[in-house]
């Protein structure tokens, strides 16, 4: 991959994008009759299924527990790779949603029961967590479970002097630094980060920043898709009136 | 026989509006108001003096309070709404009950009618899996509820099938029994559970159900109580809210299919 | 079988949190203070112990020759490996207090007679610090103990060098953060790493002259191998390093775990090529060669490796 | 016998020669010593002690808690369930605390105890094949000092088992002297766990810090630590 130009002189990514533009995302709610909740959404290649179901009786007195499911389908990655779910990185991954959720979801409303997150990549091009996360914030909308706010999650990279947004798999697998921002949108506020390779601290706010504008974009899309989907449904239920 | 087989891609939406028409919708995050004279309802927090949505959907208010109403919600239980639940466990005095609420509803043995004013082993009366039709008597702190059979109305079911839909699509009527023209009941549980079966058998002889009749149904009532439940979920696919004019008046539309 | 841990009540909860909303802790130290940090280098080269306050890391480093990744014929392995023994907590859930201890060595193969070990080029160290915050980020302690974490609402774990860069980052547990606080937190692992920098500095120099040799600006090498290779560009490199924290994401369910971690490691110097090890668990990553101070070292001395100990 | 006492004798050794009570012709044994047929066997390492007129026990620093019954403790509640609470306390398994075993309980009138909160208790049932149940209520039906403690502040710490045998021993002189220049309340549990409540939180750090650090102190050194302390706390 050495001679790869991740960014080049005319300020165009790999893939054609500017340092600035996301993927296209194309998201739908709903998706499933049986789950409580459904999501699906695609993030250029990244395509993320997600569901919830809630209300099992577990023992938290006091708040509900959230619990995370990751899986990535078999054939999502080039290689074709049985991924069992004890996988290390889906471990990883478990627990980073479950993280995020909880200090989004409103916990405290639901003591003693349970709501489970599954979210399966079905196509991986980089930036998983950020589209499962996006992915699982549509799904627990269309559940009805009390958020603060969307989640939205975004990554960001460094080329050339530049933060770039929204990385792909190729981008990602350059060795470049990787920031990956989870945040309520509306208020900026950061539930989630994690960053690999080196970035001088110098650079961290231009990062960031643009990681949190990425997911201010994001959000956008997804506020639009859950309105229509939620004006879509109301107007035939009569609400309106 | 002919398939007509249409990619998802294909399907059309049944309308196609400008999410803007609706002004009161909102989605989580959004700020509702900045007057701090309301009242928090369902689907609302508080933070920094502004009262925000936490679910999307329809802000409703009702003097001073507010809530948010989400489309698809688990069922939030109100005193004397009528339910479908499945029981879930037999306790020492009580059961345990499905009734798609975020915690299991329990139906003590004190609110049940008990056939003869006897005492009876739990086990005999309603069994794991079995269907009963309650009222909903109290709601706890935390949400759940506990419900009772204590008219002959309720209690057990024996015979039919249950669809369970969105408890929002279920029409909030004065009765939600209904013994259909077409030779079928049906129980629109406020639950979003749906029960249907053969008319006479349950309505008939008042003994809350205990009784079983195991008598196989026949055909003709099947096929009624199949398309009666087809209607139901065309009905629910279709977003359109349930209750006994709309439900008939799908079944007699769709006896111009007679094969399907 | 996971023992149970004893639960935190809202006794100690409460005092934790009034001690911290007034500026206390409970082991005397200020919110910015570090704990007191030892650092000890076993008799066999390559290994450390680590003490900082009542957590305790033992690191051991080994290395041994095998085939490179087909992908990657031209570079070697890395390997990590972090073992939390039941012992150090009852019930383990999140490690305890990572940090610190990047060891590394490396191997080569040249000519094979004239074998000359030479010590894992380490291009820059990162530091790990730890920052807890409290109600919401109004409260940020440095490096929290046990009780500390179980209080806390969240922490943000810093991997950074003494040249200011940060290698790794990573904010976990549910709290919400605004972009200040996390810069204000790099800003305060600066100072912090460059304390601890100078701290193993120190003590690398004090164990250098414990051993009696010179190994150069760089750090302590382990093994040299007697191996028979006749190719040129086999050279591969396993180090067993302990980091501190990383991803303790997945420790929760087994109290061991192996992470093959990313192998980047290139040919710096044509004559003794030196590998260098690039660990995203860690952060301890490199590519650009600023010390690349290499060492020959007498066949003595690798055979009396506990010489003058 | 008498010769072992105030040895250190390990797992496995065998003693002879006990003193007896003279009108029973009986000897008492503790914990660490057990009885196989006609031997006496030690089972833990440790000092062997001896109290008249035929007690013998073995003094080990064990660190888990082993309920018994009488013993104070202190508990912290983990769970409810139905008429009980589920009390940790140290021990290897949960203790039970009836909701009735509280002052003025009764079915109607339950205390207020919430999961996590901590109670000072003591056992009424404590042995290998039972349960562990604990009270707050002495028999007369009053709580004597038992109940839930801790809902205004104060510390909870754990320290071993051995530190508090030593402050509750009355020659120990480290309470004494605290008590002397600082006001403040402290339960001691025999499971190993305090809890203190002083003026002022950092009060409350400083004693319990000098509890904790006090574990293999003489008294001399114990008086020297706490005349450094409080001219430290004055200097606060």
């Amino acid at each position: 991959m050495a001679g790869l130009e991740l960014l080049s002189d005319q300020g165009f990514r790999i893939d054609g994008r500017r340092v600035h533009e996301l993927r296209k995302i194309q998201c739908r709610l709903g998706v499933f009759s049986q789950a409580d909740g459904s999501a699906y959404i695609e993030q250029g290649n990244t395509k993320v299924l997600a569901a919830i179901r809630g209300s099992k009786q577990k023992t938290l007195h006091d708040k509900v527990l959230v619990n995370c499911q990751y899986s990535m389908a078999t054939f999502s990655t080039g290689e074709r790779k049985r991924r069992p779910r004890g996988d290390r990185k889906s471990q990883e991954m478990t627990m980073h949603l479950r993280q995020t959720f909880d200090a989004a979801i409103l916990t405290n409303l639901y003591p003693r029961s349970q709501i489970d997150i599954f979210v399966e990549v079905l196509q991986s091009d980089g930036g998983n967590y950020c589209a499962s996360v996006n992915a699982a914030t549509l799904a627990l909308i269309d559940a009805g479970i009390p958020l603060k706010d969307y989640v939205c999650a975004c990554s960001a990279s460094f080329v050339n002097d530049s933060p770039i947004v929204d990385i792909n798999y190729l981008e990602e697998s350059s060795g470049k630094p990787e920031i990956i921002v989870a945040t309520l949108p509306k208020s900026e506020q950061i539930v989630f980060l994690e960053m690999n390779s080196r970035l001088h601290e110098d650079n961290l706010s231009k990062v960031v920043d643009t990681a949190v504008k990425g997911c201010k974009d994001v959000y956008q899309i997804l506020d639009t898709a859950v309105r229509d989907h939620v004006s879509q449904v109301a107007t035939v239920h009569g609400w309106e009136n | 026989m002919s398939v007509d087989i249409r990619i998802a891609g294909a399907r059309e939406s049944t309308k196609q509006l400008d999410s803007e028409e609706i002004s009161s919708l909102v989605t989580p995050g959004d700020v509702i108001t900045t007057d701090t004279g309301f009242m928090r309802g369902h689907g609302t927090y508080m933070e920094d003096d502004q009262l925000k949505a936490s679910v999307a959907g329809v802000v409703e208010r009702v003097n001073k309070l507010i809530c948010v109403k989400p489309l698809k919600t688990r069922y939030n239980g109100e005193v004397g709404d009528v339910v479908i639940g499945r029981i879930l466990e037999v306790g020492q005095r009580r059961w345990k009950v499905d009734t798609h609420s975020k915690l299991d509803s329990v139906l003590m043995l004190s609110s049940v009618n008990l056939p003869g004013g006897e005492l009876i082993l739990l086990e005999l009366l309603l069994l794991l899996d079995n269907v009963t039709q309650a009222e909903v008597q109290s709601v706890f702190a935390d949400g759940s509820l506990s419900l009772h059979t204590r008219s002959l109305k309720y209690g057990k079911l024996g015979q039919g099938v249950v669809v369970h839909l969105s408890p929002s699509l279920i029409k909030r009527r004065k009765t939600h029994f209904h013994s259909l023209p077409c030779g079928a009941s049906i129980i629109l549980g406020n639950n979003g559970y749906i029960w249907i079966c053969p008319t006479g058998n349950e309505m008939e002889d008042k003994t809350g159900g205990y009784e079983q009749n195991l008598e196989p149904v026949q055909r003709a009532d099947r096929e009624v109580i199949s398309r009666l439940r087809n209607c139901v979920l065309a009905l629910a696919e279709h977003k359109m809210m349930l209750y006994d004019t709309s439900v008939l008046y799908t079944y007699e539309a769709s006896l111009k299919f007679p094969n399907i | 079988m996971k023992m149970r841990e004893t639960p935190l009540s809202n006794c100690e909860r409460d005092f934790i949190r009034s001690a911290i909303a007034d500026k206390k802790r409970l082991d005397g130290r200020q919110p910015y203070d570090y704990r007191k940090i030892k650092i000890t280098f076993g008799v066999d080269r390559g290994s450390c112990q680590v003490e900082i306050g009542e957590t305790r890391v033992l690191a051991q480093v080994s290395s041994e020759i095998t085939t490179p990744k087909q992908t990657r014929p031209s570079d070697g392995m890395l390997f990590i490996n972090v073992e939390l023994s039941p012992m150090a907590s009852p019930g383990f859930e999140v490690g305890r207090r990572p940090d610190v201890t990047v060891d590394g060595n490396e191997v080569k193969i040249h000519p094979v007679e004239e074998k000359d070990p030479l010590p894992l080029s380490v291009h820059h160290m990162p530091i790990c610090v730890t920052f807890a915050f409290y109600e919401q980020g109004k409260y940020l302690l440095v490096d929290p103990t046990d009780k500390e974490e179980k209080v806390m609402d969240g922490k943000m774990v810093v991997g950074m060098n003494k040249h200011r860069e940060i290698c790794s980052l990573q904010v976990t547990g549910q709290m919400l953060l605004l972009k200040d606080q996390v810069l204000r937190c790099s800003n305060i692992a600066v100072v912090k790493v460059t304390e601890i920098t100078e701290l193993i500095h120190n003590a690398l120099d004090n164990d250098r002259q414990a051993r009696g040799w010179e190994t150069g600006m760089q750090y302590f090498l382990v093994l040299s191998l007697l191996i028979r290779v006749s190719p040129v560009n086999e050279k591969k490199d396993k180090g067993v390093g302990s980091i501190g924290e990383g991803g303790p994401s997945a420790w929760e369910v087994d109290n061991e775990m192996e992470q093959e971690v990313a192998d980047e490691i290139q040919t710096v110097n044509k004559s003794d090529r030196s590998a260098e090890g690039n660990s995203r668990l860690s952060g301890n990553h490199g590519d650009d060669s600023e010390e690349e101070a290499t060492c020959t070292l007498s066949k003595d001395d690798l055979h009396n490796p506990t010489q003058l100990q | 016998m008498v010769d072992h006492v105030g040895k250190v004798v390990l797992p496995g050794e065998t003693l002879s020669d006990f003193k007896e009570s003279e009108k029973t012709y009986k000897v008492i044994l503790g914990p660490g010593l057990r009885q196989e047929s006609d031997d006496i066997i030690v089972s833990k390492p440790g000092i062997v002690r001896f109290k008249e007129p035929n007690v013998y026990w073995v003094d080990s620093n064990q660190k888990r808690y082993v309920p018994v019954k009488g013993d104070s403790v202190i508990g912290i509640v983990t769970n409810k369930a139905g008429d009980v609470f589920r009390v940790d306390v140290g021990g290897s398994e949960l203790a039970t605390l009836s909701y009735l075993a509280f002052e003025s309980a009764t079915k109607r009138n339950r205390p207020d105890v919430k999961v996590g909160d901590i109670v000072f208790c003591k056992f009424v049932v404590a042995n290998k094949d039972m349960e562990p149940e604990l009270v707050c209520i002495d028999s007369n039906g009053k709580s004597g000092g038992l109940g839930v403690i801790g809902r205004d502040g104060g510390y909870m710490f754990q320290t071993s088992l051995n530190l508090v045998q030593k402050i509750l021993n009355p020659d120990c002189v480290l309470l004494k002297l605290l008590g002397k220049r600082l006001s403040f309340e402290v339960a001691i549990g025999m499971n190993g766990r305090l809890w203190i409540k002083a003026r002022s939180v950092s009060e409350t750090i400083a004693i319990a810090n000098a509890i904790s650090a006090s574990e293999y102190m003489s008294n001399e050194q114990i008086k020297e630590m706490c005349k450094r302390l409080l001219d430290a706390l004055a200097g606060f």
